[in-house]
């Protein structure tokens, strides 16, 4: 039998799909932060080079990449709601940006109480750290061009052009920057590349990464509820739901 | 990775402040950011005159 | 037809000489201010020099992006051109040439005779008035799409920035660094062919992408 | 022949109308009525593509205007409340941009005998701003003597025009309508068009 995915494509089979997944979600969410963290502190070994203070990595690297990843899921649906249309796609982007946000501060948070004991400085011009700040102002536009548009239709379309016109422009702005931090500044001790990574390093991260992901997923299903709730107040599903007649 | 004693697994080798700054950091982002999406669901459910039951998850 | 509605929008900016005016001097002024919070000694200045005049450039023509649909929208030929059977992305570009022209021109004149404040020599007055003259357009195409999403939004002048600044930064970069490029010796060939890649990755893209942001913004 | 199959426009969260359907046919003219705020300028945006419905099509001889695009509005001519006429502009230099807009450029006499015929004699050379509200719309509504697209979507064309140019643009409309060209226009003011088949819209 063929599943009839735009069954779900509509917002209010989302809303009560995404309600049953939401706790299962958080549960895997919650197992793998506990284990991360197990492997963070417990197992992973003390670097020789760095000491102690390499531990940020764990929560470091998994928001960088956690920052970017869903970037580019933004740009994807948003893309998808402009191209196709479909209002709930558009509803997933403008649900998917505050956490990206959220993400992208934390890895410059991070990044910089890292580069603190390492270089002695708290903002090191290195070439990932700036790409980050810039994707953190990709994001800030993404929701202060939403946030400005009073027409939901008009600031899912607006917001889907400068996500995609920002995706193809990270790529540049990374190598660019790149290019910029090398002619300045000779090759930096960059935060990732320490020494041959420990098995239990590279596992810690893994995991840690498994957790933010699970965690956006819950973060943006979350979300996503809500915006269908306050789009489609007026229909017929939503004022059911007041009565509580939908059981 | 064993810990001597509970005071060197907080000094964490002198990058105690970095650590667990960044780890405390990390979980403020994400306790803000569920307490943000609360905020949120409950003013919306305010203002939709919606009751605050479970009903909404839309479980059985 | 994009050679009418250059021709109509420069016959504006001649009618309303201000609007020129203030961007061109919002830029000397930029410039001529670090030297007063810096201070004056030479060596220290002529190092800021391409980073100041590029950072004044972009902010400066980013302050008139705000310009270029804002008063076709207001008084209905937005309208018209949406409706017009000529390609909107063509029409478009001429706005957008038309806004290079009115700002990004006068700031490239400008930069030589700013660039003797900094002591620059010669040849690095040459490679920045050439990087400027590159980066200009970039900045105007990439611009357009930011000022056609903001159209019509209260609070549209800093919207613009929020949105466009980060899609700035690749431009910048390779601008004020073409100067540094060739003060080093190291020649700033590679520079300004990156700078004409942008240049042409952007006259590509960017009208089609603000014709569709205008239909959005219209719609 | 523009035919429109039960158009639906939602404007925020207030739905403005439903299943409108109406064919407009060659020599034929359509006064959309109904109070204020119910849909009339909505409607005119989604006839002339502005803007796209929620619900329903518009076709042009059967097309979809969306597929038809340019061409489409080769043929139509869309005069809204902004009549797009530029204050630093003299009134030669609007008309022969919005008629170099809808691509059939005039040169300078006739855009000076077709500002003669609206009425604007000797006033060609003064720029839009120190025009009256009625001039100006007049500088606007000459380019429907010089255009030649067959559809006329005008939104309020007669506001701010004094009697004589009532007259003058009844006129030109029914000229127009006699040569197999079709109008769809919004009115507060009741005009008695005589050789035309006239058909009224009207929102709720």
């Amino acid at each position: 039998m063929t599943i009839n995915w735009f069954k779900y494509a509509s917002p209010a089979s989302f809303y009560f799909l995404a309600g049953r997944m939401i706790p299962y979600f958080s549960i895997a969410a919650i197992i793998f932060l506990i284990v991360g963290l197990y492997i963070a502190f417990f197992s992973a070994p003390t670097d020789f080079q760095q000491g102690e203070a390499y531990r940020i990595i764990f929560v470091h690297v998994p928001a960088a990449w956690m920052s970017m990843f869903l970037y580019l899921v933004m740009a994807f649906w948003a893309g998808i709601g402009l191209a196709f249309t479909t209002r709930l796609s558009s509803m997933v982007a403008s649900a998917i940006a505050p956490t990206g946000a959220m993400f992208a501060f934390l890895a410059l948070w991070t990044g910089a109480w890292w580069g603190k004991p390492m270089w002695g400085t708290w903002w090191v011009w290195d070439a990932r750290l700036t790409s980050e700040l810039i994707l953190f102002f990709l994001y800030i536009g993404f929701m202060s061009l939403q946030a400005a548009i009073d027409d939901p239709r008009r600031a899912d379309k607006a917001g889907a052009v400068i996500a995609l016109v920002g995706v193809v422009n990270v790529p540049i702005i990374y190598f660019s920057v790149q290019w910029w931090n090398t002619l300045h500044q000779g090759a930096s001790v960059s935060l990732v590349q320490s020494p041959k990574m420990a098995t239990a390093m590279l596992s810690g991260m893994l995991i840690m990464a498994l957790a933010a992901w699970m965690y956006s997923i819950v973060t943006i299903l979350i979300r996503t509820r809500l915006i269908i709730l306050e789009r489609e107040r007026h229909t017929a599903w939503v004022s059911e739901l007041k009565e509580g007649v939908l059981e | 990775m064993k810990w001597e004693s509970m005071s060197d697994f907080f000094a964490m080798g002198g990058y105690g402040l970095y650590v667990w700054g960044s780890y405390l950091v990390a979980m403020l982002c994400i306790i803000g950011e569920i307490v943000l999406i609360r905020i949120r669901k409950r003013t919306l459910y305010k203002h939709l005159g919606l009751r605050r039951k479970s009903i909404l998850r839309g479980e059985k | 037809m994009i050679w009418w509605i250059i021709k109509r929008d420069l016959l504006l900016a001649m009618r309303r000489r201000s609007d020129v005016l203030t961007t061109l001097f919002f830029f000397i002024r930029v410039v001529s201010l670090f030297p007063l919070g810096v201070g004056p000694e030479a060596s220290l200045l002529r190092v800021m020099a391409s980073g100041v005049l590029w950072v004044a450039a972009l902010l400066a023509s980013m302050l008139s992006l705000g310009r270029i649909f804002s008063s076709d929208y207001a008084d209905g030929t937005l309208e018209q051109m949406l409706l017009s059977p000529v390609s909107l992305p063509a029409l478009v570009t001429g706005k957008t040439i038309s806004h290079w022209l009115v700002t990004g021109v006068p700031l490239v004149l400008m930069a030589p005779v700013l660039g003797i404040q900094y002591d620059l020599p010669m040849e690095a007055l040459k490679v920045l008035t050439l990087s400027l003259l590159l980066g200009t357009p970039v900045l105007s195409l990439i611009g357009a799409i930011g000022a056609a999403l903001t159209l019509g939004l209260r609070g549209g002048g800093v919207l613009i920035s929020i949105l466009v600044l980060p899609l700035y930064i690749p431009v910048l970069i390779f601008g004020a660094g073409a100067v540094e490029a060739s003060t080093a010796g190291m020649g700033s060939g590679a520079h300004f062919s990156i700078l004409g890649a942008f240049l042409l990755v952007s006259i590509v893209f960017s009208p089609w992408a603000t014709a569709a942001s205008l239909r959005i913004s219209m719609g | 022949m523009l035919t429109a199959k039960n158009l639906e426009c939602i404007r925020g969260e207030h739905r403005l109308f439903s299943d409108v359907s109406f064919s407009v046919n060659p020599g034929e003219l359509m006064f959309v009525g109904g109070p204020n705020g119910s849909g009339k300028t909505s409607l005119l945006r989604l006839l002339c593509g502005l803007s796209s419905p929620d619900g329903g099509e518009i076709c042009w001889n059967g097309t979809n205007i969306r597929e038809l695009d340019g061409e489409y509005r080769r043929t139509m001519t869309y005069l809204g409340h902004l009549g797009g006429i530029k204050d630093d502009l003299t009134a030669i230099e609007n008309l022969r941009i919005s008629c170099a807009l809808a691509d059939c450029e005039i040169s300078e006499d006739q855009a000076m005998d077709a500002l003669g015929q609206i009425g604007l004699g000797g006033r060609e050379m003064l720029p839009a701003k120190v025009l009256s509200q009625g001039q100006r719309r007049r500088v606007a509504l000459a380019r429907l003597l010089v255009v030649r697209s067959r559809l006329w979507i005008l939104d309020e064309p007669l506001t701010a025009l004094d009697v004589a140019a009532v007259e003058l643009i009844k006129r030109i409309l029914e000229h127009s309508l006699s040569k197999g060209g079709m109008v769809v226009m919004t009115t507060h003011q009741e005009i008695v068009m005589t050789a035309a088949a006239v058909h009224h819209l009207t929102l709720s």
